[in-house]
């Protein structure tokens, strides 16, 4: 029973080793990739088909099973799939460890998948991890100086951010003498009041998220490693673990420290605040940059600012309202940052270069492109017709409901600052006129990832119920 | 789907087309986007007579469930005012495809930005759920961001981002008003919005806040006072065909908006304040003229004549009597016709004379004299001269803004307001003596005059503005329903 | 006097705190990857104290520590390879000079 | 008594040989000075009843991650330039004190619900009892052989000349 | 009044819209230069003018208002109820038969007079439009309408005066003509609104009975009047609004003739008296009617005196007699005024065309470029003469009768005021037979051959003389104050000549033969010259003609100084380095503050490191707080 309920993780990580054994007999440049997508469909199948409804507690409580789950999962694997589909293009780059790079990113997708998962402090850190170390090593990948001083800051700062996070978790435990998240809840109800002792233990381990999906001010590492990495890294690293992170958060803190009131809204107050400053500082930051790769750093960390707004609001509102608004705004900014990256991938490895200034009149260089990498960044804005803006609007909304008008400002005018720069980027590909003029050819498989994210940025933008009604059985149910 | 769906997204269909043409096939890209205007406009001349102006209210009203989870709605309709201001923004639309027929630079992708434009604009008006509205308002900054940006002249880019980021501004504000009053109603739905009296609920914010949440979002729109700026700058580096949409179509978005929301949602809000608007409307209507005089750029004047013009909406808006909100809306349809008249003349002559500055160019009446011809037609109509729509709006506005007895400080502003008058006169006089006559200079002795297309989308702007101008009841008629509702909010 | 919970505790925390101040201060990367060392080190003292005397009996504190003690390992592992490869392409693994990646 | 002598003397050896490890400019000194740290720690888990877990600590962080540590150290030279600290240190100082200050007031702050029940003694079978008789924790420990198989490929990955 | 269809009425004002419409909307009629555009405009005209002629004589028969109610025009529920109406009362009559007689011979002198002219369509077509809209103006029964009417009238004088567009100067006058007026408009607005705010009504009618049953409060009527007076002011050139007409002299000489002469300057008088009842009411208002209208008159009256060119004595010389309707409009009522209107209209119409002859055959308006033309012109010299005595107010010509009705009313009530129009009365005769004399008399100055006009011109010019001489009698029959003031005594002989046994028929004939011998003296005899003269009295020759300086006053100091280049500028510049400076300093600050924020993302890990502890020290006092 238990290991069946995590059958998809199970079979990504068998997907994992598969291609590690298979490398061993062929270095054929596709089979890696064949294999990981068809191990990632058949995991997609199984947690499709299977039934979620009611929450499964697992392996002693260390794991919950249930729509939450099943949602990130699928988000999840789509990610992957999608870094994988434009990873080919990094080929060249990365063929001396094609099939490990494979492998570590099916490793890391099996700590992500476990993630939204926890319900334990124990399972909840090793799965953290699990998904972190592997992605420690695929920022250095590329083995240059860059790449290398990539993977280090990052490796160091989360070698920090764990210290912390276990220290948190270890007050945590010991105000509770528990680490199962459902008693640590019914312990910290029955207290009479929230010690010093347990309060420093959850903002410390809130400290440690953060490192996580790259909150001001345990930021700083982002940049500089999103900069450096291969970028299909970059995309898993603002994307995924982003995701997964997110998903964490939401899991351990809507569980565990929902009750009393006071606490959820105090945590909730925190996060507002952090976000405020994470947006705000991310947008300010991203104004002046002219490195692509860093400008979608800040710009990712500015998202990091919105989505911390709804944990704000799970906080602010006691876990009652704002779980589906999380999970569209997750499936919404996933998107979006396929659709930019696809084309930020194959232009810059064409043009050799990660400047913006270089993007020079590529709407006539690659039409296609262009177009999908302004949807993908009107959608980062929040601009209808697209996902970006219902997904705003849902998380807006559910800051205003929550009483969080004054932190909705301050997202809405931070909105406004970022148009600015995503702007100049769309300016920079539709009206300066091309150096060179010969034709950029998109391959296959990232074509086809563009087309989809693009269909799908479009599509959740005029229809968001096709998801929201989905993300809405998705919610994590309060014991 | 009905009519007005049709109108509202035949414009879309048409881009999608004019996307699939190839580039090289010019003319079928013009013809596309002519027949894909002409329909629209075709179909809202005729509901613009079929509408029952007995007994008013929305018609046509068309309804999907679209959001059902925050109870958000394909939810669209017309009244008199937004059906005539459908009507405008057909007609501008379609005026501006004829504009453009000579552009020769990237026709395919003007071309579809132009009709997504319209379909953004129609959006606003046709909207009956917020969150409807919001999103057309909110879609129609990227055609324009490209139109300026790419066919623009001058500082064009600088302009562009000027305008969207103002717009966003404004937007964000508009965003958090319409989340305070669906948090206090519970429904995004114009119509029920209507019909709930705000004070018997919890209030998400205080109301007076988000009554200027919204006058915030709406006013960066008309432009009022100081959030202005950006307009001169996009109207003056706009190309001519998104001038006329800016000036003629989009900036009504702001008035129509206040109509609907600021005073048919929160009469009380609105008459409490509206002493403190009314002054903004002072200023916008003496301090834009005053500005709109010292202007040298023939485009940037204009546009900051719809400064001083805007503000004769904000006066009769807010001066909340039934004349008043009769002149208001006359004015934006006024002042649609009679700016986007000019801007396509000034377009015209720019285009022939290639230059813009109003000191370099001189006496050419006699070199193109029908041109003049209708420059005069736009400069009396923004004068105010009778015969012109424009005066039955201004005098509307005066006398209903002066009578009413909702504000009392109302009389006063309406008499400072009234030099608005003087110094429109003032700048279309100076503008015609020091462009037009005057001994003509021999460096345009060679330029062409206006052309038979020309004439004919001038003309009809002509023929409109006369129309109104001395048989206002066509117009008014369906307008009477929409104001004297409202009226009744303050008591008739 | 037998040394309580909190004098453990206090001890965990001197000695995380110097943990963290060494990361801060010191160049070296493999100091750094040492001083988090000597932090989990502190957080184990903390999970160990705890499982002695909130639950003795249960010794969930004590598995804790042993997958922490795991993780750190593994994070010295893969740090120190990361270093190495590092060191290979700059041949200097003080901080101050890897900041090619900035602004 | 004696535990009280055994715990402030592991105490000061902790502090003393963390600090050393932070003080020392030589990088081989302050790898030694880990491992007493590391050592002295295994000692505070033995007066703390966790028998297991003191030998862990031994085998693994003094057995193997120290000796990794000083082995890399060797291997990039880095012994001969020492390890200076940056001038951050003002700042970083007051920064942790003010964080020490608040977890130690926290600490003290905090009523702990201390349990009187003796600990489970000896700890290893109670512990290999956790974590294999299926309630849970294999899971756990399926997971970091996940991770460690990850940490070999990534080490063999990253320090693999380049073809 | 039953027996005049409305059909026909309506047919007065729509004759020449409908040529104003075949002229200029139904472009390709004609060639621009067909002289077929005049015919067009003439009949209609005609015809108007016959259908006038018999309006006035059914108005005389019956003696009846006649009310047309019209249609709906403007309308809002109860709101507002604007209707299309006309009005038909003998002074709507009276006025329509001047608007319709003058701009008749006014359209058959152009024929003649523009001869060769290109755009004659042009000029047809705003004629056209003109006379329809004056019309218009007269038989409104509707503030607002009349309004429209007043406005358009505005417009067509603002496209005549710069009918030769290409020139300079007419350009210039055109603009100030029609900004000047806009301001006095200004005040009319005003008044209509205030009128509509306090009544509910824009009907003349309604109106007046309301303020005669008392509903209307005083000061709201003073305050309305004095608006509406302001409108007049500002079409009938009344100081300190008559800067323009001066200058409007650029337009064709026709069109002065016709719009700034007998007709347009005229509607501000005709305002008034339209709108008298209301004035009534309002003594303030009277008063100020009659002390604005006697200092123009006096003024202009003043600055005539020394001006050499033709045209703008004659305007000066308008501007004076306008000032002489207002005073009697102020003083004596509404018959008083409207009297010297009507007979003003044809003499000064008759003026003007001679001055236009005159300009025709030497090309220049300057005189003292001219002189000698009697023998050369003699219709013209025969009719201007006529002209002039009528001017001057010499019995038994037109002048003298409306003339003396001012006179005699101003000395009744206000003795000062009658000082000063007596006075005006000297200085009018002294001026205009100083330009009979400049240009008739003497040596022939001009370069060219002068020679008679064509017949074209010359008939219309005759047919006003008779007009100039006989439309006084038109009141000594009792006929016109009967019409007005419905009091018909005497017979008509009794009328013109009983006249000469009032004492005052004296003083005013003597006070005008004493300016036509000093002019006579100085211009023709050369007795006393007028060199000496001039340098004797420096001080008010340099002021009379700089015109007092108020055109340097009004465009140099108020227009380009103060506000141009002070207020207007000011605020140009408040908004581009205030209120856009602010916005752009938002932007840049965020951009600044993105530059100096990212020094932080230095690229030091331990600065990481740092921020990271920071985070953690915050968090852990929030912690410590938070519990």
């Amino acid at each position: 029973m238990n290991w069946i309920t995590i059958i998809p993780e199970v079979i990504i990580a068998g997907t994992a080793l598969v291609i590690i054994l298979l490398d061993l007999i062929s270095h054929k440049r596709f089979l890696p990739t064949t294999v990981s997508i068809g191990g990632i469909v058949v995991a997609a199948i199984f947690t499709l088909t299977a039934d979620y409804s009611t929450p499964l507690t697992i392996f002693g409580g260390l794991l919950t099973i249930d729509g939450w789950s099943s949602f990130l999962r699928i988000i999840l694997l789509a990610v992957t799939a999608g870094v994988i589909l434009v990873s080919g293009d990094y080929y060249a780059k990365l063929k001396h460890s094609w099939a490990e790079y494979h492998a570590l990113l099916l490793f890391a997708l099996t700590g992500m998948m476990l993630m939204p998962s926890a319900g334990d402090l124990i399972s909840a850190f090793i799965t953290i991890e699990v998904a972190i170390i592997p992605l420690f090593i695929m920022a250095g990948l590329l083995k240059d100086s860059r790449s290398c001083e990539a993977s280090l800051k990052m490796m160091l700062i989360g070698g920090i951010a764990s210290a912390i996070m276990l220290y948190g978790m270890a007050f945590i435990f010991g105000s509770t003498a528990n680490t199962n998240l459902g008693e640590i809840s019914l312990a910290i109800s029955s207290m009479s009041e929230v010690s010093g002792g347990l309060m420093l233990g959850i903002l410390l381990l809130a400290a440690g998220f953060c490192f996580e999906v790259a909150a001001i001010p345990f930021h700083m590492w982002a940049p500089d490693t999103y900069e450096g990495s291969p970028t299909p890294v970059t995309l898993y690293l603002s994307a995924a673990s982003k995701i997964a992170g997110m998903a964490i958060i939401v899991r351990v803190f809507t569980t565990a420290f929902t009750n009393p009131q006071s606490l959820s809204a105090e945590w909730g107050i925190i996060f507002a605040a952090i976000s405020a400053l994470t947006m705000t500082l991310g947008n300010l930051l991203a104004l002046q940059q002219t490195n692509i790769k860093r400008l979608l750093a800040y710009s990712g960390i500015a998202h990091t600012g919105y989505l911390l707004i709804g944990i704000a609001v799970l906080g602010v509102s006691q876990g009652q309202d704002g779980q589906p608004t999380l999970l569209f705004y997750l499936a919404a900014f996933a998107l979006a940052e396929i659709a930019v990256f696809t084309p930020v991938i194959v232009i810059t490895r064409y043009l050799k270069s990660d400047e913006t200034g270089d993007f020079a009149g590529l709407g006539q260089r690659s039409p296609l492109m262009s177009l999908v990498l302004s949807l993908g960044l009107i959608s980062l804005i929040g601009l209808p017709p697209t996902a970006g803006f219902m997904a705003k609007l849902y998380i807006f909304t559910g800051a205003a409901n929550s009483g969080l008008l004054w932190l909705v400002i301050i997202a809405v005018l931070n909105t406004v600052i970022s148009a600015y720069y995503y702007l100049k980027i769309i300016k920079i590909i539709w009206l300066k006129e091309p150096v060179y003029t010969e034709k950029i050819s998109l391959p296959l498989l990232p074509g086809l990832v563009t087309i989809l994210t693009a269909t799908g940025l479009i599509l959740l933008g005029i229809a968001p119920y096709l998801l929201i009604k989905l993300a809405e059985g998705s919610v994590i149910i309060l014991p | 789907m009905g009519i007005l769906s049709i109108i509202l997204f035949m414009p879309v269909i048409g881009a999608l087309l004019i996307v699939l043409i190839p580039a090289s096939n010019v003319r079928l890209t013009k013809y596309t986007a002519f027949v894909f205007t002409l329909i629209p406009l075709m179909l809202s001349l005729y509901l613009f007579g079929s509408y029952d102006r007995m007994s008013g209210g929305f018609q046509f009203e068309e309804f999907a469930q679209w959001i059902p989870a925050i109870n958000a709605n394909y939810h669209i309709g017309v009244d008199g005012l937004s059906l005539s201001l459908v009507l405008l923004t057909t007609l501008l639309s379609f005026i501006s495809v004829l504009v453009s027929w000579k552009t020769s630079f990237r026709p395919r992708a003007f071309f579809a930005w132009l009709l997504l434009l319209e379909t953004s604009i129609l959006g606003v008006f046709v909207s009956l759920d917020l969150l409807l509205f919001f999103i057309f308002w909110e879609i129609e900054l990227i055609p324009m961001y490209f139109l300026i940006a790419l066919w623009g002249s001058g500082r064009r880019e600088y302009s562009a981002i000027k305008y969207v980021l103002y717009t966003l501004f404004g937007g964000a504000f508009m965003l958090a008003g319409i989340l305070s009053l669906y948090f206090t109603a519970g429904t995004f739905s114009v119509v029920e919005l209507y019909q709930t009296d705000f004070s018997l609920l919890a209030q998400a914010l205080p109301l007076a806040a988000t009554f200027f949440l919204f006058f915030i979002g709406f006013a960066v729109k008309l432009p009022v006072f100081p959030f202005h700026t950006w307009l001169p700058d996009a109207h003056t580096d706009a190309p001519t065909a998104a001038s006329i949409m800016l000036a003629g179509s989009l900036i009504k978005m702001g008035g129509y908006g206040m109509f609907r929301i600021c005073l048919g949602l929160f009469p009380d809000e609105a008459q409490h304040y509206a002493p403190l608007i009314l002054a903004l409307a002072v200023v916008n209507i003496v301090y834009g003229g005053a500005i709109t005089l010292k202007q040298t750029d023939i485009k940037r004047l204009i546009a900051y004549s719809s400064v001083s013009h805007m503000g004769f909406v904000l006066l009769g808006l807010f001066a909340l009597s039934e004349l008043s909100l009769l002149g208001a809306s006359l004015q934006l349809i006024s002042h649609g016709l009679i700016t986007g008249l000019l801007f396509a003349v000034t377009g015209i002559l720019i285009h022939n004379t290639h230059e813009r500055h109003i000191k370099k160019l001189g006496g050419l009446a006699r070199q193109v004299p029908v041109l003049t011809a209708i420059f005069v037609v736009g400069g009396v109509g923004a004068m105010a001269v009778p015969g012109t729509s424009g005066f039955i709006a201004e005098v509307t506005v005066f006398l209903g803004a002066f009578s009413t007895s909702v504000v009392s400080s109302a009389p006063v502003f309406t008499l400072i307001s009234l030099t608005g008058i003087l110094l429109a006169a003032a700048y279309i006089l100076t503008t015609l003596l020091k462009v037009f006559f005057g001994p003509p200079k021999p460096t345009f002795d060679h330029v062409h005059d206006v052309t038979l297309m020309e004439k004919i989308y001038c003309g009809v702007l002509v023929v409109c503005i006369f129309a109104i101008g001395l048989y206002p009841k066509l117009i008014i008629d369906i307008l009477e329903p929409v104001v004297a509702s409202m009226a009744l909010l303050w008591g008739g | 006097m037998a040394p309580g919970l909190e004098h453990y505790l206090i001890l965990s925390a001197v000695l995380f705190s110097i943990g963290l101040f060494g990361t801060v201060v010191k160049r070296s990367a493999v100091l750094i990857l040492i001083c988090i060392e000597i932090m989990l080190a502190a957080v184990n003292i903390a999970l160990v104290a705890f499982s002695r005397f909130i639950t003795p009996v249960e010794l969930t504190g004590q598995l804790f520590a042993i997958f922490v003690i795991v993780v750190a390992a593994a994070e010295v592992a893969i740090g120190l390879a990361i270093i190495l490869a590092l060191y290979r392409q700059r041949h200097t693994i003080d901080t101050k000079k890897i900041d090619l990646l900035k602004w | 008594m004696g535990l009280q002598i055994a715990f402030w003397l592991l105490s000061a050896i902790i502090v003393g040989s963390a600090l050393g490890v932070v003080w020392q400019i030589n990088l081989f000194r302050a790898a030694i000075l880990l491992i007493v740290c590391f050592l002295a720690t295994a000692g505070i888990f033995v007066i703390l009843s966790a028998d297991f877990i003191a030998a862990a600590q031994v085998i693994i962080n003094v057995g193997a991650v120290a000796i990794l540590i000083i082995l890399s150290i060797m291997l990039t030279r880095e012994v001969t330039r020492g390890s200076p600290s940056n001038r951050m240190g003002l700042p970083a100082f007051i920064l942790v004190g003010v964080f020490a200050v608040c977890v130690i007031f926290g600490v003290i702050t905090t009523t702990w619900s201390v349990s009187k029940v003796p600990p489970t003694e000896p700890t290893t079978a109670a512990l290999a009892n956790l974590l294999l008789d299926g309630s849970g924790f294999v899971f756990v420990i399926q997971l970091s052989a996940i991770m460690l198989i990850s940490i070999i490929i990534g080490a063999i990955v990253l320090l693999k000349e380049k073809e | 009044m039953s027996n005049i269809p409305e059909i026909l009425i309506w047919l007065i004002p729509g004759l020449p819209l409908v040529s104003f419409g075949l002229l200029l909307l139904v472009v390709r009629l004609f060639r621009n230069r067909s002289v077929w555009n005049g015919y067009v405009a003439i009949m209609a005209t005609a015809a108007s003018f016959c259908l006038s002629i018999w309006v006035l004589f059914n108005i005389i028969k019956s003696s009846e208002i006649l009310l047309i109610p019209g249609f709906d025009w403007l309308t809002l529920g109860n709101v507002i109820n604007v209707k299309i109406g006309l009005i038909v009362d003998p002074l709507t009559a009276i006025m329509l038969v001047v608007v319709t007689s003058v701009s008749l011979l006014v359209q058959i002198y152009s024929l003649g007079y523009m001869h060769g002219s290109k755009s004659f369509n042009r000029y047809y077509a705003f004629i056209s439009l003109f006379t329809m809209a004056m019309l218009g103006l007269v038989m409104a029964d509707n503030l607002l309408v009349m309004f429209m009417c007043w406005e358009i009238v505005g417009f067509c004088s603002y496209q005549l005066i710069g009918f030769w567009f290409h020139r300079q100067p007419a350009a210039r006058a055109a603009r100030k003509a029609f900004f000047i007026t806009r301001i006095g408009d200004f005040g009319f607005l005003a008044a209509i609104i205030l009128i509509f705010s306090s009544t509910g009504t824009l009907n003349v009618m309604e109106i007046h009975s309301m303020a005669a049953a008392g509903l209307v409060s005083g000061t709201i009527i003073t305050w309305a009047t004095l608006g509406i007076f302001m409108g007049a002011m500002g079409k009938s050139s009344q100081f300190p609004l008559h800067t323009w007409l001066p200058d409007a002299m650029e337009g064709p000489t026709p069109v002065s003739a016709l719009i700034h002469a007998a007709t347009m300057v005229a509607a501000g008088v005709f305002l008034v008296a339209r709108m008298y009842p209301l004035f009534e009411h309002s003594q303030t208002t009277l008063a100020t009617v009659a002390i604005i209208g006697g200092i123009t008159a006096l003024f202009a009256g003043t600055i005539a005196l020394v001006m050499n060119d033709i045209k703008k004595v004659l305007a000066y010389s308008t501007i004076s007699q306008l000032g002489y309707m207002m005073l009697g409009l102020g003083l004596g009522g509404v018959a008083v005024g409207i009297f010297h209107l009507f007979t003003h209209a044809f003499f000064k119409a008759l003026l003007f065309m001679g001055a236009g002859s005159i300009n025709h055959s030497t090309g220049t308006f300057d005189m003292r470029k001219m002189g000698g033309l009697a023998r050369l012109m003699p219709w013209t010299f025969a009719t201007f003469i006529i002209g002039s005595l009528s001017l001057a107010g010499i019995w038994p010509m037109a002048g003298f009768f409306s003339k003396e009705e001012i006179l005699a009313s101003a000395m009744a009530n206000q003795p000062v005021l009658f000082v000063l129009a007596l006075a005006t009365a000297f200085m009018t005769a002294f001026y205009m037979f100083r330009v009979v004399f400049m240009t008739f008399t003497g040596r022939c100055k001009s370069p060219v051959k002068p020679h008679e006009s064509g017949r074209i011109m010359v008939i219309p010019m005759v047919v006003l003389a008779v007009l100039a001489i006989c439309a006084g009698w038109f009141n000594a029959t009792g006929g016109f104050s009967g019409l007005l003031v419905s009091d018909k005594a005497h017979g008509w002989l009794y009328g013109i000549f009983g006249i000469l046994s009032h004492p005052l028929a004296w003083i005013s004939l003597l006070v005008a033969s004493g300016g036509i011998l000093l002019a006579w003296a100085m211009y023709y005899k050369r007795w006393i010259s007028p060199l000496k003269v001039s340098s004797r009295f420096w001080a008010p020759y340099v002021i009379f003609s700089h015109k007092y300086w108020i055109d340097e006053l009004y465009e140099k100091y108020i227009g380009q100084k103060l506000l141009n280049s002070g207020l207007f500028n000011l605020f140009n510049r408040f908004d581009s380095i205030v209120i856009d400076g602010v916005v752009n300093d938002i932007a840049n600050l965020n951009l600044s503050s993105g530059k100096i924020i990212r020094r932080v993302q230095s690229g030091n890990l331990q600065l990481y490191a740092l921020f990271f502890l920071l985070g953690v020290a915050v968090i852990s006092i929030l912690a410590m707080l938070a519990r």
